[in-house]
């Protein structure tokens, strides 16, 4: 896509230097053991950016993934305690999330609030509810079964990693070979000539969101077993990392205009500063200050490139 | 305490660390030498005073027996996933040992499992990890410490009156740990009225309005429980503001609550000493290292800091100095 | 070759009601296939209305459809579509960021992307434009855009094609081409509803007009025994010159507005013209030639590379702010982007360039805005139930109306027309125009840009011609004449 | 029925339903107690109304308020002057939200991204700065802007009144509150109508900063004391005292009594879990759902009026 060509470098070189400088200066940053823990911190970020890309292309998004993760998490580790199959509380995990998807479709695209106070309202009811469970606790014993998905390995490639791969190939089929995807762009580009194209793009846009819950399911999956244990606040401001990874990736919140490729390389970028800073055990204070920077410096790039 | 241009400094001096961070530092594998091993040092975060006093200690500790220490703090506080991930970061780096306050005393175990794995050895501090090994825990029994400072406010309301409870998070150890404590001792205390406990996230202005709050339901409050010191000087803040009375206390020793108590304002803050924590931890880590025996648990005795015996404690962290090992770990 | 068989396509006794109006009350409607229906009427007056119900967007609330004689439900926009009927819908239906196939496919796309793409390019091709399919519509220009509109409604293969003002984004030679590609659709027997404002268009091509007032059919006739004036007296319902006849400014004022060989970031290159007051001065040229860009670089919107532009006398800096304040006004091309806050009151639109005009000191005073906002509203005569109406519920005609009196409460005396009479009804139209004739009349100046022609012509004192984003030549009074006009436009050799 | 009307009687419904559940509630000591605890988000939320009504947004005010509070105090404390202090404190947060400003119209990111990097920003510059420390006692004289009564008011209550007045006059009855509403409705459309948009989203973000700035003397005049994190908690609430308070993110549409109103929700919803002891865990669940019911009714009557026009 020549498009892409265009947008590539803003984010790309960002991260090309950040890790130019790392492997430079900080010990063993370039070490094949380092590079996987990048991979694996940053896949649980990946499974919200990638639908997170799709609904800010529709002009919207969704705060409440955090929380909807958490719950989903808390689902999952609550009925494993309860000596229920891992399969049945995946689903009921995914099944959480989705539900929750739906509703802020329903909320967004049926009633016509805006995306932002919707998911925002979402955040809540998803927080509380995980609270009100688990009275703040963390959900522990869930048996090895999850932990050990979790721990295991494929051809030396750590799960977390394979299933953030997957779900990148999976998301870049739906956006550029299916026809979902094309009435992704439609939805942010030209709704009204969807409709009149008579395709039923309410059901569409509700999808989207439906999605974007069904993949907090999933990251709940792979937290739970990073975790071992259930918790309800700990995916607490992921959905925050989500749209900054989407929106430094180029994505931009208008006319359905998004690059799902770039948002690999924004959660990455993100991935590889924490991770290259604490490498250099820099002091947590000033990685808070980068990050910051990083996010500004991300979108002047590109906004210098869109006056040139 | 101008701690702004001081930290400016400090600041400059980071900033070019990162920059000369290329010449990188010898890596030190720890074991068998004595000596510049290098200890990682977790804690949960950077806004609760407690956490500082335990990493200065660690600092002082690790210069005392001429190591080196590198701090490993989330940048969202408490945040799980950031503390798993750091272990991950710190590992890259082999440390010799690392000295750690877990976010979540589960949530953490398979942080430690790595560790294990990765054969680094682990002094656990403050707050259990409920699983993975390590070489030693040292700790306080905070169900303890909440229960003497409990009595002791108690005990000067003579057995009677009504009080309530500031919670810390909802679901945290160190909450449900210390209000515990807090009830045991209510239960000794029979004439004593719980009228509420509420919590207020350990946070100063939650506790602030809690006690605004409560304090326009219960026109008769005689002592307030909070379960820690932020919370005990957001309440006392209230309790001023309303122009009421009450004896107050919390929990930590933080310098504020020290200087809170010598002002009359707080009654007692229940401590077991950050800075102890911070030394007696790294300590443990280098001895480990230079093969030098470690308790398998140590449990620091509790203190109940009030207007006679703060005068020790009185002096500021940046000044304080270590206690030697044998002082501490004999009188066991 | 006229035909006369039973109509292909043939609406029954159509109503449709919206909550507080009546949009369309018994209409009828037969098209015959190879007939080119023409559908007029003001704006409001429900042709858009029949489209939509058509094209199966709204249900209507009684009628019928019938196809070669046969009762047809059409329930959805997919049922008209199993049913041949196609529409080219005015306002552009393109999706920027998906290439041209996939937009001349939108809905029914196909399995194979590379049969997508060499269909799209077969179809284009007909059109006789040359666009790659794989280019984003974002990337196209209006015109392109149009093209595209209609490459999406051949594709689809229809029996029945509605074009709804098809040309308005068009420049001659383009419409030319589109005109000829009817004729050879008419021959293949495709019925066409075609609704337009130019009534040149529908004298053209029409085979039987069908005019629409209020929601009703006022009459259905055959062009060769009607005339201009009793189709707008029909549209109108009473009688209006159309020629817009007003007396030329014989001697202008004092020049108003001078450009001095300005060139742009948007492409104008060198352009020098002058404007004095009294008079209507034209902009005209092909789609792209560069008319909006260049009084956009006038206004400072978007920003000079070189070169100087002048209101009376005074050297234009800083953007729009500064052009405000020195008495230029804008009435742009996209009233509802650009024109007016949609979401905004009529009384808000009204006073908002001229803030600091009408309250030097900053402090907003009610009493004085109400005052003011109702003497526009009066002298305008904005067609409004409340001030506080919100500007999205009003005609385009009066929306155009309000843009016009936010410029006059701003003190302008130099006034920039950028299209003004874009998807605005004939009635509406001569309103407008004699706004502009009492604007000079006051001794303001006028710049107005207008693809159609007769307007430039039978409205404007002077006009410049543009060509390539510059100036390609300008015409007196005496020499306009839309030859004149196109001869200038137009590429040599 | 304007949409502040819907909200005042929301207010009374929950007050009502406190008032008969607890006599404790309905007392003036409570209500003035409300009212104090509400000025704190409403000062955050006052600034950030009219960041929205620009069509913009500032996540930076938690961070803000907490920067400001410590610089307040490290000045109070190392120049013994409440003046300089307070001065020190404004002059912090209005930095930031010029900052802010710059970085939206002249670099022209995103208000989301800008105000989010530069959270982050004042976080780490915060957190470095006190190193884990806290700056506390304060002479009371400075104290009392955060606990002291006039005319048995508490003062913090008394400047939340100025700030809406004054506030309100200026959206209502000065040119620029005006432009920003039109800014806000379409900012094209200003910029042709020669409204400065630039200077005007400046002034703007500006102002949100020095309210943070106010916030954070407020706060650190309360609490007697200032940590790096004690904004933190407080961002969330001030963008949903907006919201709830009907102002519209799409811009052009809001005030700033909506905000006082979304702040007293809040308030309330925290003072009555405490009267009637319900467990903290509810609250973001209360919250969550007003915030919805707040802005379905919002929906529902604009679809309304749509489908009567």
């Amino acid at each position: 896509m020549a498009r892409s060509l265009r947008r590539i470098p803003g984010i790309a070189w960002l991260l090309a230097s950040l890790v130019i400088f790392f492997s430079v200066f900080g010990t063993r940053f370039a070490s094949a053991p380092n590079l996987i823990n990048i991979g694996n911190q940053s896949s649980i970020l990946l499974l919200l950016a990638l639908p997170m890309t799709l609904i800010v292309m529709t002009e919207g998004l969704d705060l409440s993934m955090g929380a909807v993760l958490g719950l989903s998490g808390v689902v999952l580790a609550m009925l494993l305690v309860n000596g229920n199959a891992l399969p049945v509380a995946f689903a009921a995990a995914l099944g959480v999330g989705t539900l929750f998807g739906i509703a802020n479709g329903v909320l967004v695209v049926a009633l016509g609030m805006p995306p932002f106070v919707a998911t925002l309202g979402m955040l809540g009811v998803a927080q509380g509810i995980a609270l009100v469970l688990t009275d703040g606790q963390s959900v522990a014993g869930i048996g090895s079964a999850l932990p050990g998905i979790y721990a295991s390995r494929w051809l030396g490639i750590p799960f977390a990693i394979l299933i953030a791969a997957a779900a990148y190939a999976a998301f870049h089929f739906l956006l550029y070979h299916t026809r979902i995807g094309t009435y992704v762009f439609a939805i942010g580009g030209n709704r009204e000539a969807l409709i009149l194209a008579g395709v039923p793009a309410d059901r569409y846009h509700v999808l989207i969101y439906a999605i974007g819950g069904l993949m907090a399911g999933a990251g709940a999956f792979l937290l739970t077993g990073r975790m071992s244990v259930g918790h309800p606040t700990a995916a607490i401001g992921m959905e925050f990392d989500a749209m900054v990874a989407v929106i430094v990736g180029g994505t931009k919140l208008a006319r359905g205009d998004g690059w799902l490729p770039g948002s690999v390389l924004g959660v990455m970028t993100v991935g590889v500063l924490k991770n290259g800073l604490n490498v250099m055990a820099v002091p947590s204070s000033l990685q808070i200050a980068s990050i910051g920077l990083l996010v500004i410096v991300a979108l002047l790039i590109d906004s210098f490139r869109g006056k040139s | 305490m101008n701690i702004f241009i001081q930290n400016v400094r400090s600041t400059t001096a980071v900033v070019l660390m990162i920059f000369t961070a290329s010449c990188a530092k010898p890596v030190d594998e720890g074991a068998g030498q004595t000596g510049g091993e290098s200890i990682a040092v977790f804690t949960k975060n950077q806004t609760n005073p407690f956490f500082e006093t335990v990493r200065l200690g660690a600092k002082n500790a690790a210069k005392q027996m001429n190591a080196t220490v590198i701090q490993y703090i989330p940048t969202v506080q408490d945040s799980i996933t950031e503390q798993l991930s750091e272990i991950e970061d710190a590992i890259i780096k082999r440390p010799g040992a690392v000295v750690f306050i877990p976010v979540n005393s589960r949530a953490m175990i398979p942080g430690i499992e790595k560790l294990n794995a990765a054969n680094i050895p682990v002094v656990n501090i403050t707050d259990r990890v409920l699983g993975g090994s390590v070489i030693s825990f040292m700790g306080c029994d905070e169900t303890n410490m909440a229960l003497n400072t409990g009595r002791f406010l108690l005990q000067r309301l003579n057995g009677r009156g009504n009080v309530i409870i500031l919670e810390g998070v909802g679901g945290s150890e160190n909450s449900s740990n210390r209000v515990t404590g807090y009830r045991k001792a209510l239960a000794e205390f029979p004439n004593v009225k719980l009228l509420a406990s509420q919590p207020a996230n350990f946070q100063r202005v939650q506790a602030l309005q809690v006690t605004e709050n409560l304090l326009q339901s219960y026109p008769q409050i005689d002592g307030i429980l909070a379960a820690n010191d932020s919370m005990a000087l957001g309440a006392i803040e209230a309790l001023d503001a309303a122009r009421r009375n009450a004896f107050v206390v919390g929990l930590n020793g933080t310098k504020e609550a020290i200087d809170a108590i010598k002002a009359g304002k707080l009654l007692a803050s229940g401590d077991c000493d950050g800075f102890r924590h911070g030394c007696l931890g790294t300590m443990a880590a280098v001895r480990h290292l230079r093969n030098l025996p470690v308790p398998k648990e140590f449990i620091f005795s509790v203190m109940v800091i009030d207007n006679t015996n703060y005068a020790g404690l009185d002096v500021p962290y940046e000044e304080r100095m270590c206690p030697s090992w044998e002082s501490v770990v004999k009188d066991k | 070759m006229k035909v006369d068989l039973a109509p292909l396509i043939e609406m029954r006794g159509i109503s449709k009601a919206f909550p507080g109006v009546r949009a369309l009350d018994d209409v009828s409607l037969a098209v015959s296939a190879g007939e080119v229906h023409m559908l007029v009427g003001q704006n409001g007056a429900g042709k858009s209305t029949l489209i939509k119900v058509l094209c199966g967007a709204h249900h209507p609330d009684r009628g019928e459809f019938l196809i070669d004689g046969k009762a047809v439900r059409i329930h959805s926009v997919a049922d008209a579509r199993r049913l041949g009927i196609a529409v080219i819908f005015q306002e552009f239906s393109l999706v920027p960021f998906l290439n041209v196939a996939q937009n001349i496919f939108l809905g029914r796309e196909l399995r194979d992307r590379r049969q997508m793409h060499s269909e799209a390019a077969r179809l284009l091709e007909v059109l006789g434009v040359q666009i790659d399919t794989h280019t984003l519509a974002n990337n196209l220009g209006v015109a392109q855009q149009q093209m595209i509109e209609i490459a999406k409604a051949l594709s689809q293969d229809a029996r029945i094609l509605v074009m709804d003002e098809p040309t308005a984004a068009l420049s001659e030679p383009e419409i030319v081409r589109l005109f000829e590609r009817i004729r050879k659709l008419k021959q293949d027997g495709i019925a066409i509803i075609y609704i337009s404002h130019r009534l040149r268009e529908v004298f053209e091509i029409g085979d039987r007009i069908t005019v629409l007032r209020d929601g009703r059919t006022v009459a259905s006739l055959n062009p060769a025994e009607t005339s201009v004036n009793e189709l707008v007296h029909l549209m109108v319902g009473r009688e209006v010159d159309i020629t817009y006849g007003r007396h030329f400014c014989e001697r202008p004022g004092k020049t108003l507005l001078e450009t001095r060989s300005l060139t742009a970031a948007n492409g104008i290159r060198d352009a020098n013209i002058q404007v004095r007051a009294g008079e209507i001065v034209g902009l005209t040229g092909l789609v792209g030639a560069g008319r909006t860009e260049l009084v956009r670089a006038i206004f400072g919107a978007d920003p000079t590379t070189h070169g100087e532009v002048l209101i009376d006398g005074t050297l234009l800096t800083g953007g729009p702010a500064h052009s405000v304040a020195s008495g230029i006004g804008l009435v742009p091309e996209n009233r509802k982007t650009e024109g007016l806050a949609v979401i905004r009151s009529v009384h808000d639109n009204l006073l908002v360039a001229g803030l600091t005009r009408t309250f030097p000191n900053h402090s907003y005073r009610f009493r004085k805005a109400f005052g003011i906002v109702a003497d526009l509203i009066a002298r305008l005569r904005i067609a409004t139930p409340s001030p506080q109406r919100l500007a999205r519920f009003l005609s385009g005609g009066n929306q155009q109306k309000v843009v016009i009196g936010k410029w006059m409460n701003a003190g302008s005396r130099f006034f920039i027309f950028d299209e003004p009479t874009r998807g605005i009804d004939v009635g509406s139209k001569a309103e407008i125009f004699s706004l502009l004739d009492s604007i000079v009349a006051q001794g303001a100046a006028v710049l107005m840009i207008s693809s159609e022609l007769p307007e430039i012509v039978s409205v404007c004192d002077r006009a410049y011609v543009m060509r390539d984003k510059a100036i390609a030549g300008e015409l007196q009074r005496s020499q306009l004449t839309e030859e004149n006009i196109l001869r200038l436009a137009m590429h040599h050799g | 029925m304007s949409s502040l009307t819907y909200r005042l009687l929301g207010v009374l419904l929950l007050g009502a339903v406190l008032a008969l559940s607890t006599d404790a509630f309905l007392t003036v000591g409570n209500l003035l107690n409300v009212l104090r605890q509400a000025s704190l988000i409403f000062l955050l939320a006052s600034g950030l109304t009219l960041v929205i009504l620009s069509a913009g947004l500032d996540l930076s005010i938690g961070a803000n308020l907490g920067l400001s509070a410590c610089m307040a105090a490290a000045a109070i404390k190392s120049t013994g002057s409440i003046s300089i202090g307070i001065a020190a404190g404004l002059a912090c947060g209005m930095t930031i939200g010029i900052a802010n400003g710059l970085l939206i119209t002249t670099l022209r990111l995103p208000p989301f991204i800008a105000t989010y990097g530069m959270l982050w920003m004042v976080y780490g510059i915060n957190y470095w700065a006190m190193a884990g420390n806290t700056i506390y006692g304060f002479p009371e004289s400075f104290r009392e802007i955060g606990s002291g009564y006039l005319l048995g008011i508490p003062i913090p209550v008394l400047l939340m009144a100025a700030c809406l007045i004054v506030g309100s006059v200026f959206t209502r009855y000065t040119t620029w509150g005006h432009e920003i509403y039109a800014i806000g409705a379409n900012p094209e459309v200003a910029r042709l109508s020669g409204i400065p948009v630039r200077s005007r989203l400046i002034m703007v973000y500006t102002l949100s900063g020095v309210m943070s700035g106010l916030a954070g003397i407020v706060y650190l005049a309360r609490l007697n004391s200032a940590e790096a994190g004690i904004g933190e908690p407080l961002l969330l609430p001030a963008i949903a005292a907006v919201l709830i308070g009907g102002t519209s993110l799409f811009g052009g549409v809001g005030s700033l009594s909506g905000a006082l109103v979304g702040a007293v929700i809040l308030t309330l919803v925290l003072n009555g879990m405490n009267l009637l002891t319900i467990s903290g865990n509810w609250q973001p669940l209360i919250t969550g759902v007003i915030l919805l019911l707040a802005a379905g009714i919002d929906t529902a009557a604009r679809n309304w009026n749509e489908s009567r026009a």
